[in-house]
Parts: C-alpha cells; structure tokens; sequence
C-alpha cells in the first residue's frame, strides 16, 4: 500500500511537467464516500492560505484582491515522490481545462 | 455543531484537510480529550483519488513535522525514559463518529489507547499520593467559600 | 437571572483579578518619577485591552474553543510553536513576578526576608488551585480583591489637580530622561495587556460553558470589568504621583512602594498596602498558572479543566505545579521581585505581536464565527494593536537594555 | 517545515532585529558625569525614603520591622552607589562631594534603624532631621552640575 503523510505534503513546492514552479501545497479538498473520505483536489498558493483561515484580504485589510487559488484535480497530481510533488501536466492546461 | 448537512455519520459533506482535520481535537466516545490530530495518512490508489487511511496521534509525529532529526531525538527519549509502548497512536479512518469544527470523536475509550499511557502513569504513581481534592465529586455545593 | 449574575460576578472578577503586580509596580513607578504625564498609556492599554478581551469571550461562547486551542487548530502547529514557547517562557516570569509579589507582603507584615517566603508561597497558591472549583477561585480572590480599591479611595482623599489629571492622559513628550520615560511607558501597557489574561479568559468561558447567549454578558464583562480595573491603576498612579513624587521618591524597590498609603490611610495604610498587594498577587499567581497549564494542555490535546478530578487530568495539574514550583525558585534563589516585575512587564508588552496576530486572523473567520465576527470598529483597533505591538516589541528591546537598569 | 512565517515574515524579523540592536548600541553609553548624576538621583530617592520612613514611624503609621528592613535595603543600594562613585571617572568636584554625602546617609540610616527599635522617638526625630539635611545637600550639588531633580 503506497501512503503519504499529508501533514509533511502540506507546504511543498509543486512543480509542473515542465519543471516550472506551481505554488505550495496549502490546502486539500475531500469528499466523504461511503465509509471513505476521498481527496479531491489539491489548492495551491497563499490564496489557498486564506481560504484555509476562512477570511479574505477584503474584508481583513481593505485591500480589494480577489486571488483565487490554483486548483488540481487529484488525477492531475502526481505523488509518487512525496517530497517532490508534480502535475501531470503543465499549468496552462489546469486552467484551460476549468 | 457541523458546518454542513450530515451524510449520516456526522461527517460534514465537504471536508478541508488542514482546516477541518489536521491538528484538530480528539475526543473519546464519552468525550474526553485524548489528544490532537498530529498527523494524517492518505492512501495513495491506482487509478482512484486518494483516501484517507488512519490519524496518527503522538509526540513523534509531532517533532517530525518540525525535523526528522528532532523525530530520531524525541524517540530516543521515548525509548528510554518513556512510559508509552508506541510512539504512533493510529486510528483508522473507520473509527471516526463525528467531526465537528470543534473536535474530532472517535469511536475509542481514551482509556484503552496508547494515548492516555501518560496519564494513566501519573495517576497511578504521582496523583495517588496526594490528598485528594475537595471538588470534583459530582456535588456543586461546596464550591464556595 | 443567571445572566445577570454571571455578569455581576465577571465584573467583579475582572475588577479584582485586573489589577495585579505588574500594574501596582508600573503605576508605581509611573508616578514616583513622571507624576501624573504618564496616565496615557494606563487608558490606551485600557481601550485595547477591551476590545481583545472581548474578542476573547466572544471567540470561546460562539465557537466552545479557548484561544490556545483554537489558534492550534485552526492556524496549526508550526505556526502556534513558536509563540506557544515564547509566552510560556514569559507566563513563567510573570508567574515569579506574582508569587514574589505576595512573597514581598508577607515580607512587610512579618519582616523575614522575601525569599524565606517563596516555598510556603508556592504551597500556598498550588493548594489554593488543587482543592477550589474554576468558580470558588476566581470568586474568592475576586471579592478579595476588592480590597485594591484603597488604591482609588487614597486618590481621592489627596485631592489630586484635576487639570494634570486631564493633561496626563494625552501623549507628551518626557520633560527628561526619555529613555526611562519610554520604558515605563512600555511597561504600564505590558502591565494592562497581559498575554495570559486572554488564555485565562477565554479558557474560562469555555470552563463555564458560555454559548451565543452570552456576547452581551461578555460585552458587559469586558468594558465595566476592565475598566474598573484601570480605575484602580489610575488610583495607584495618582497616589504615587501625590505621596512619592514631592518628596522625591522614584520606585526603585518595593520597600518605596509600601509608603504608597500610609499618609492617607494613618495606621491602616501599610496594611492595606501589604493586603492588597497579596491579594491581587494571589488572584493574578493563580490565574497564570492556570493560563500555563491551559495553554500547554490545549496545544497537545490533554484533557484540561480546573473542575474535573486531578484523576482525570493529572498531566494538565502537573503543568502548573511544576509552573507554581519552578517561578517560586526566582524568588527563592533572591532575583529581586520589583526588577523581575518590570523586565516581565516590558517583555509583555514585546511578545504582544503573538498574542494580536492570531486574534485579527482568527476573529475573522467566517467558518467559524459567522455573524459574530468581528466588524470593522474591532478589526481596527486589532490592525492598531498588531502595529503598535510590533513597534513596542522593536522599540522595548533597547529600552530593557537602557532604562531598565 | 512550512508554516505562516515562510509568508515572507523572515526579513521582517531580521529588520526589525537589526534596528533594535543598532539603536541599544546607538544610545547605550552615556559620559561619566551623566551617568553619576543618575546615580545620585537613586540615591536622592532613598535618603528621602529613609526620611519618611522615620516620618511614618514617628506617626505610628509603620511597624518598627519595616524600618529596619527598609534600612538594610537603603544601605546596601548606598553601598553600591559609594562605590559606583568610586570607580567613576566623573569630575571630583562632583564625586567626591556625593561619596561623601552617601557614606553619611549610611550611618545616618544604621542610627535609624537602632533608634527606631530601642523606640527612641526624639532620637528617630533627630535622625529625619539628619537625613533632611542630607537631602538638601545633595540637590544643592546635582544642581550645580546641571542634574536635574525633579
């Protein structure tokens, strides 16, 4: 059974497949199905951070920014080095495919 | 008091792994804490998204988060003088019965678990000696002066 | 009718368990060597301190978290760890900075030397916290307590120039020794925002069981409590001022302190000096041993509260007898209680960029707070407290060098 | 490990470290002179609270126990500033004149002390006296070398 322990995942640099830098690992998105609770997808970047505090710049600071974090589909991730986590594919795909 | 609709198991329907679960508190079925979510282990499956397989609970998890060199410390400390027989105290996913934003309930006695070795240690060998105190019996009336 | 007595009670809790040593020894200082200019830290501290302990109820009544734990869970580990060590360290210093404090008045009333105290001292507090309830602690010392308002009615029997009173509480600049006058400025606000009040607190209401229902009691608890409780800093700022700084005496050691209020009270007034003193030390001992022992045991997980059987939580009582115990050995080995007081004091007011920073990131969050979190008038005053306390933390750094000596 | 400091606070810390540490450096040292002068301002502070220490006494304000501890601790401070004074490169003018009035102010508080616990009322009266002298002695020389009290 391959296993990976989320709470080193959290905070990792993820580069695409053409080794550019992606952002950090700051938040997963899961689903529970049946007896399984099952990742979804993977967000990336401080956006990701803020939606992890649950505030938003707005409303903390004023300032009006509305950065959405850069979402990847769990299939779009590979984990096969934990420590060195990559997309499948290059980031102009992840956002052309939303 | 879940967050969303409940699928049943008092699980909310969408879940935010670091937010919702890593470092959140466990509590028994008779909700006693017993400690913290240190850690949490995805199975990685061919061809389907990861699920998540067990917490871990332990002061080792908890220094490797920091550094594997602070872990080999931690457990060599634990192997010495340490009343604990694991370091890793893991509860399969299975055994979860609520998450709520403000804890975590496993379907567990604290009391059976590696996590309260500590506890049951210093009751049995320093809190025994002491005179006990006057609160704590289930009677309220003595509590003023 | 519940309601209504918890929130008599929250204010005399926080009437009795606000004014400390850290306040008696800052006000004390402020006017044996500034007079009356110094009021204006007192009052900001005191605005501010409102709005985070309010902040702090209404955290644990919405979401039935303490701030230690919520700040693990929600904001994790890594991030908790540092400021978690670093305000346990200080908690520490705070706690030997109290128990000298009672140590010192047994030492007026009795005359043996401070340190004989330390050990009956740390039974004493540690015995105080092992048989009492969460209420009978925080009632007892409470009521006590009361006794700090000599403080004001000494103030008021000087007859103090209200002109200098209203002149005090607007920022000016120091007529001489400015480093000195920016420490004690620095302390008096490390003194009225005390870390560990906000740990005490909102452990508190989670202990009592506080819901939503309990915002407007927490409203009414925070603003009256505290700011009786600056009244009474006020007092003592204002005696100091009247009584010390004619004669031409600056507060460099407790003994200087004890004249305080023996020339508006002829008799009673070293008494009640030495009464109060150990009284407010007690409460304040007992409260940051328990805040130690709360925050250490809400960051791992442990089973906590001052209700259950030490059976049940033997790690969270073992935390603050080993706190109680060890901050009683500074006494014991001789460290100076009034030098301990002001360099926690200003070490307070450093460390607050710990203490705001969570509340700012963790009162806004909408997942857990809903409609109750905070507006823009708290968002404000907390952006304020985070820059001031970034500043205070850069600027106390030379001062603790400089003027604390 | 990540955690919300790698959101850029590093430097922030390391500044705000730097400047603490050159402006404690920038304003630490202060002239021989100066540094007396404060010296005698504490010890200004403690010869009047000796005096009303005896002032309480003599009104029956404070029990003899805290004369006598309030006399040790003046007397050691005295002690330490005599020797402050000492070593200090301040101009004699000043020097030896504080040295002078602080050694005095030692004896002046032992008597004090055995005044008080003999209950000698005129004889606590005459030390106050003593230490009012002194007192007025030692602003009159901080206000020939430009100190200030207050």
């Amino acid at each position: 059974m391959k296993t990976v322990h989320f709470e080193l995942l959290l905070g990792r640099k993820v580069h695409d497949s053409e080794g550019r830098r992606v952002g950090r690992i700051l938040e997963v998105h899961a689903e529970p199905e049946g007896k399984d609770c099952v990742v979804r997808e993977y967000l990336l970047g401080t956006a990701a951070l803020l939606t992890r505090l649950g505030i938003s710049a707005e409303r903390l600071l004023g300032l009006p920014v509305h950065r959405e974090p850069v979402r990847v589909p769990w299939d779009q991730m590979d984990l096969s080095d934990p420590e060195r986590p990559r997309l499948r594919c290059s980031v102009e795909e992840l956002t052309r495919n939303k | 008091m879940p967050r969303q609709k409940e699928n049943g198991k008092g699980i909310p329907d969408e879940l935010e792994l670091a937010r919702d679960i890593l470092d959140q508190q466990v509590v028994d079925r008779e909700e006693t804490k017993m400690g913290r979510v240190d850690g949490l282990v995805l199975e990685l499956r061919e061809g389907r998204p990861p699920r998540i397989d067990h917490i871990e609970m332990g002061a080792v998890v908890l220094a490797r988060r920091l550094s594997p060199r602070l872990e080999r410390w931690v457990d060599g400390w634990r192997r010495r003088f340490g009343v604990r027989k694991v370091a890793r105290y893991k509860a399969p996913w299975s055994d979860v019965q609520e998450l709520t934003s403000y804890h975590l309930k496993l379907d567990v006695g604290a009391l059976d678990t590696p996590t309260f070795d500590w506890e049951r240690w210093l009751r049995d060998h320093v809190i025994q000696h002491i005179p006990r105190p006057l609160k704590g019996n289930g009677e309220e009336g003595e509590k003023k002066e | 009718m519940k309601k209504a007595a918890t929130l008599a009670l929250g204010i005399l809790t926080s009437v009795g368990g606000f004014f400390d040593v850290g306040n008696l020894a800052t006000a004390a200082q402020a006017g044996g060597v500034f007079r009356l200019q110094l009021l204006w830290p007192l009052l900001l501290g005191t605005l501010l301190v409102i709005f985070l302990v309010e902040m702090s109820g209404r955290f644990a009544a919405v979401t039935r978290q303490a701030l230690p734990d919520a700040i693990r869970t929600h904001l994790g580990f890594a991030t908790w760890l540092v400021p978690f060590l670093v305000l346990s360290l200080v908690h520490f210093l705070v706690l030997g900075a109290e128990i000298g404090g009672i140590c010192f008045a047994l030492h007026l009333v009795t005359g043996l030397p401070t340190p004989v105290w330390a050990l009956p001292v740390a039974a004493l507090v540690w015995l105080f916290l092992w048989r009492a309830s969460f209420s009978a602690i925080e009632n007892s010392t409470s009521l006590l307590g009361l006794l700090t308002l000599a403080f004001v009615v000494a103030a008021w029997q000087h007859r103090p120039p209200t002109g200098q009173i209203l002149a005090g509480m607007l920022p000016t600049l120091p007529h001489h020794d400015p480093a000195r006058y920016w420490f004690i400025a620095v302390s008096l606000l490390g003194a009225v925002i005390s870390p560990y009040m906000f740990y005490f607190y909102s452990s508190g209401a989670v202990e009592d069981k506080w819901d939503d229902s309990y915002i407007g009691v927490n409203r009414g608890v925070s603003v009256i409590g505290m700011g009786f409780g600056s009244l009474i800093s006020v007092g003592a700022i204002v005696v100091a001022a009247v009584v010390l700084a004619p004669r031409g005496i600056q507060v460099d050691d407790y003994h200087q302190a004890a004249l305080m209020l023996t020339t508006a009270f002829p008799f009673w007034g070293f008494v009640l000096f030495a009464a109060s003193m150990a009284i407010a030390c007690l409460g304040a001992a007992t409260e940051v041993a328990l805040s130690m022992a709360y925050a250490t045991a809400q960051t791992y997980g442990w089973n906590w509260g001052e209700d259950l059987d030490p059976r049940e939580d033997a790690r969270f009582c073992l935390m603050y007898t080993g706190a109680i115990l060890g901050s009683a050995l500074l006494i014991l080995f001789g460290v100076d209680p009034l030098k301990l007081t002001l360099l926690t004091m200003a070490v307070n007011a450093a460390v607050l960029p710990f203490v705001a920073i969570p509340f700012l990131l963790l009162m806004n969050d909408r997942k857990l707070l809903k409609e109750h979190r905070n507006g823009w008038i708290s968002n404000t005053v907390t952006l304020v407290v985070v820059v001031l306390s970034i500043v205070l933390a850069i600027v106390s750094i030379p001062l603790l060098i400089q003027g604390g000596s | 490990m990540w955690n919300l400091y790698s959101l850029g606070l590093r430097p922030l810390v390391r500044t705000a470290l730097v400047v603490a540490a050159a402006s404690s450096l920038a304003c630490s040292s202060k002239p021989p002179k100066e540094k007396l002068l404060d010296t005698a301002q504490t010890a200004s502070s403690w010869i009047a609270t000796l005096r009303m220490t005896g002032e309480q006494w003599g009104a029956n304000s404070v029990p003899t126990s805290f004369v006598e501890t309030t006399v040790k601790a003046a007397r050691s401070e005295l002690e330490k500033e005599a020797d402050d004074a000492g070593k200090s490169k301040a101009p004699p003018e000043l020097r030896d004149p504080f040295r002078q009035i602080v050694t005095e102010a030692k004896d002046v508080a032992k008597r004090l002390s055995q005044t008080a616990g003999e209950n000698d009322r005129p004889g606590v009266a005459r030390e106050v006296g003593l230490l009012a002298a002194l007192q007025e002695r030692l602003k009159a020389l901080q206000k020939q070398n430009g100190g200030e009290s207050q």
